[in-house]
């Protein structure tokens, strides 16, 4: 177990796979020589050379399509996208040639590359660079999303990702970048698998990405019993571990920090309903941004995703009234 | 050595299996045609009719372990690379014995064994990932080449000009084919492009470039040695432009009648199957009786072809729930 | 009222929006001098000429943004995208341009675009040809989706969107093009309204595009009296018709074409569910195609999308049950 | 008349107010950067230290009813345009009285009633809109001009390549300004692009093209005022290529230690408010206690602008609802 920062345990994922792994290289917009944008590269380039490690020309579609083409010729290629929204230039290489080439291959070639991309609101970047986007991955068969929450998670599932056969796109919560966090690097965690992050009695938190820690507090702050899970890998997401949870608890709430329609949050919800009506005490609901671009100003970005106070509020009101709260949006007579 | 692998040693060691090849291809078009008017294929295909030469050039230049990444327009290179006829239409027509079982389609050739990647459907889009294959060889140390193919309509979308600057400024083993056919769907190339040679665009790039003939076997594949010798020695990509034109309409339902006249007939004159033909003949390696042989013979094969992929299982509907992800 | 064939529809409402409005503009490949790969644009150059109906060169980005930067300055253009798949190439201009522009400027400015796209599978094209992804624009605020299902909704919402002041996607299911309806061009039907296309007292049945015929014949073939509601507009939708049939009948399944995950129709189930639990007899559910590319040879792809006797057999069970019933391939041991 | 359209008057109409304009940028920029230092300022910003030329340039040769389409790296060309130091400062800051009421950011400046779309933060994709906003003057048969300003970087996107070929295909009246500051974020041009000239590119479109000297605003002026001329006569679209250099680094946290020894300084030996003052002084339209007085005076009107924002409110939270539609 080491505490670094959850840049760093992205750092340690790269490094390690590139060692025990000759084929594992990297490339995008200054990764190599600045060491990241984000510094999510430091120290790769010296270690691996610039054979390996590239920096590449503002070009998504280009080198995201080189990408592909490397990964089914025997490289093993993680190309960092520096926000997720620069996919709007090169969505097609992921979606529509990446994650159908083992199809359309009847099987005969993997695509085994990552694509990672730092995502989410908080910073002050504005509504062009502050999403989340899931939502542009979530109806890909053959492609696999993964959010990341926390240091743990950026070392074990980077590490995953790479060792993966088929594409796998990686959300870096920008935000938590500099934050600091355990790492155990022997932990066991496969895509596909979700993180019991705190056990709980009376209702199941599915989470995701820098909602997970909103989620922690907001469960401190309430007194709630609930069980909070990190979904962690979003596309194909764990319905075992979810749907056991909440025949256990009885109730769900699904808390994301994208806008409320679109979002993945509908899925589990929809899932959970369909599999477990009789054995609900609540409705599933959903505890996400609204409908509405990300704003820049500092008190609105600060309201705009959930809030711990108001995820607590939503918790407390489940569980006396048995009835789906109302959003906070809605409470202030907004929209 | 399977069959594929020996299809396409003929095509690299004999001119005259060169030629039959290219008779193979001509024949299954226009068999395709049929089949489709009368309703035995659904979907759509995009016929390579008139550019036989280009894809024998390829097939002729190229190793098996070379990586080709073609389009739509993909059942001429396929044949070329080695893939059986039986594989190809079976493909096509959605059966079990297809090169992807069924689950492709006209589009969507694949054979890894002679370096045919799954063809995109999306133009330009194979471009970088040709680039991508190139980039794995010069990664691995390997002295293969990554082809892409490409229409000229392809030359403006920005995955082209993406791909090449990529591979210029990486040095990669890569070469990029431009298969000028003069249109892209119904659309003269003049209409959406104010630029004549298309190749000079790798001049952004300070790419080498050229064009070759792409209706003369021999002409083209000395401009694809060419850039196979720079690529392979280290030299880095080149951007060729093939100048062909397509005899048929631009897919299944068009008959091309926004095409000037005469201008087909000009082409039809340059015939890539006459020419190689006269030239063979010219060198004694080809007689009149020979080629009507090989003619008569052609047919039948395709007809036989015809026929056993009519008669080949389509796949299980179980079939179309694997191959999505490898675990 | 008169038949006509669904693609005619089409160009009898962009004829329409042209005569009465002269900034109407239409532009993509092939849609001039060829009248369109679908035949969608027949007759348009001829009557406004080409500085108004136009073909491209193949540049999604290049003539989407175009039209981002003319609808802004007063032109009205309608963009057609051959096959939606094309726009993974240009995504960013709708979604990340279009959609803010109007937050962006503190709301001085409108982007009144429309981009036609032609979707959906069940002609042979193969898995890069065949799919409606909805999903890369339904968590995309100031951006409105449509999918058409008749050629009453090709005219009627076709002219909306020209109208409508802000972007606005229309899929068109391809496999409809040729079908003849009856259009009604008086007929007011707005963006954002759903369409009750039968009533009925015991389920209340969502769907869209091409799926709504089969759950007509679906309807029939199970004798369950279900409501069918044609959701028409995707974003945003119509939460209060849909509701109100559902607080009726107490049950909702909804029919997708598109792969079981990151549907729009999980958002249907997971609203109605949070907003009606109380009131629900059975759990909503959704029939939607495998987690799957779309496969190409014909016996396969015809099972790809829900079939009506498949929709019939759930519509009995559900009513018969109360259960959520499985999916065809569940049952046949698939996957 | 609005301040915004006397302020761009003047820059149209009289040097010295171009030469006070520059200082204000400048002044501007660096308070800015010691903003964010402070702590005062959240997110991000791009600062255009050592291109005031071109943004001036730019504003003196357009017309308010013109379009620009510009980039995150913004403040300068807004300022330019007649935007007011409040208003950008405003925006920045995330206060009601910034240009779009504190919700866009740095980012994202706009003001249409001097011709400024929201500036984007996607690289290239403001030149397909800047096309389009010609091409709605060409429907219109309007005679204003659409204008994109992108960097170095940006025309290694595929938004450059097809945003330039449509706009000469349809010769719409557009002008594609390149500021080749010589650095996309942390890489120096030539590590990303074979290509020392970029306006060669516009070869690729049998577009008009040429590079001007981007720290000169005479020369600069010179050379979008033919652009201008064309584009407003039918003579279609320019690519001009503006050397310049960035002093500042890339964004906020950079420091710019990847740039070569001695490079910024060679640059800022022909600092562009050097320049122009100097040729002012030399034309007898400035003098050194005149300079000296203007200085001083800016710096005190930028400080009361930053009090002035800084007392100006934040949004209500309300106001985030609204404008995500029209209706
Ligand atoms: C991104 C994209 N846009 C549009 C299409 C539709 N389309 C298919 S083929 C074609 C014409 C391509 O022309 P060209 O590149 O010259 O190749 P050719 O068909 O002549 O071989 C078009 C526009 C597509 N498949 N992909
Ligand atoms: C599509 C896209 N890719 C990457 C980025 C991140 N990015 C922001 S500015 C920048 C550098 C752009 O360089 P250049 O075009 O030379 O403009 P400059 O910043 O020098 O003005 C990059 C890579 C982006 N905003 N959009
Ligand atoms: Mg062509
Ligand atoms: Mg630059």
């Amino acid at each position: 177990m080491a505490a670094m920062q959850f840049r760093q345990a992205i750092v340690n994922a790269l490094a390690d796979e590139m060692r025990s792994d000759p084929t594992v290289m990297l490339f995008g917009e200054d990764v190599a020589e600045a060491e990241g944008p984000f510094k999510t590269s430091e120290g790769l380039l010296t270690e691996f050379g610039p054979v390996r490690v590239r920096d590449t020309p503002i070009s998504e579609m280009g080198f995201t399509g080189a990408a592909v083409g490397a990964a089914i010729l025997g490289a093993k290629p993680v190309v960092e996208i520096m926000f997720i929204e620069f996919l709007g230039v090169a969505l097609d290489q992921v979606v529509t040639e990446a994650a159908k080439m083992r199809y359309l291959s009847n099987g005969k070639l993997s695509v085994p590359m990552v694509v990672r991309a730092s995502c989410g609101s908080g910073l002050g970047f504005g509504s062009q660079h502050s999403q989340t986007l899931e939502n542009w991955f979530t109806a890909t068969p053959g492609l696999k999303l993964i959010m990341l929450s926390d240091a743990q998670s950026a070392y074990t599932l980077t590490r995953a990702a790479i060792q993966d056969p088929d594409p796998v796109v990686i959300l870096e919560p920008r935000i938590l970048y500099a934050k600091r966090g355990e790492v155990d690097k022997d932990l066991k965690l496969k895509i596909g698998q979700a993180r019991i992050m705190q056990p709980g009695s009376d209702i199941t938190i599915v989470s995701s990405g820098q909602m997970v820690d909103v989620c922690k507090e907001a469960i401190a702050e309430s007194g709630v019993s609930a069980e909070l899970i990190d979904l962690a890998t979003i596309v194909p997401w764990d319905r075992k571990t979810v749907l056991d949870s909440v025949k256990k608890t009885g109730r769900l709430v699904v808390v994301e920090e994208a806008p409320l329609s679109g979002g993945w949050g509908s899925e589990i919800v929809a899932t959970a309903t369909s599999a477990l009506f009789g054995e609900l005490k609540a409705a599933p609901f959903r505890i996400t941004a609204p409908d509405i671009p990300v704003p820049y100003s500092g008190p609105l970005e600060t309201r705009y995703i959930p809030t711990k106070e108001d995820v607590a509020r939503q918790l407390k009101e489940v569980m006396t009234t048995g009835k789906t709260p109302k959003t906070w949006w809605e409470m202030e007579g907004l929209k | 050595m399977s069959a594929q692998l020996e299809r396409r040693k003929a095509v690299q060691t004999d001119e005259v299996a060169g030629y039959e090849r290219m008779l193979e291809i001509r024949e299954f078009e226009n068999q395709i045609n049929g089949l489709f008017a009368a309703g035995l294929i659904r979907g759509t295909t995009h016929l390579c009719l008139g550019q036989e030469a280009l894809d024998i050039a390829i097939a002729a230049e190229l190793r098996p372990s070379d990586t080709v990444m073609a389009t739509y327009r993909g059942h001429g290179v396929a044949l070329a690379l080695g893939l059986t006829p039986e594989s190809v239409l079976g493909e096509i027509m959605g059966k079990t014995n297809g090169c992807c079982g069924g689950v492709g389609g006209s589009m969507h050739l694949a054979d890894m064994s002679v370096g045919l990647l799954p063809t995109s459907a999306i133009v330009g889009g194979g471009i970088p990932i040709a680039a991508g294959a190139a980039l794995a060889y010069q990664l691995l140390g390997q002295d293969n080449v990554g082809v892409a193919i490409f229409g000229d309509g392809a030359t403006n979308i920005g995955a082209f000009h993406e791909g090449l600057n990529l591979a210029a400024i990486w040095n990669l083993p890569a070469i990029f084919i431009c298969d000028n056919n003069v249109y892209g769907e119904y659309s003269r190339i003049d209409k959406t492009t104010p630029l004549e040679d298309l190749h000079m665009r790798a001049e952004s790039y300070k790419m080498p470039h050229y064009a070759v003939d792409g209706m003369d076997v021999a002409a083209t594949r000395k401009g694809i040695k060419e850039a196979v010798d720079r690529a392979r020695s280290g030299g880095g990509p080149t951007l060729i432009e093939a100048k062909t034109y397509r005899f048929a309409g631009h897919s299944r339902a068009d008959k091309a009648l926004y095409r000037p006249e005469g201008e087909l007939e000009k082409w039809q004159e340059r015939d890539p199957i006459k020419l190689t033909e006269e030239g063979l003949v010219k060198r004694g390696l080809l007689d009149a009786a020979k080629i009507e042989k090989m003619r008569a013979d052609m047919t039948k094969t395709i007809e036989g072809v015809v026929a056993t992929c009519q008669a080949a299982p389509s796949p299980t509907v179980a079939s179309m729930f694997e191959n999505v992800f490898t675990s």
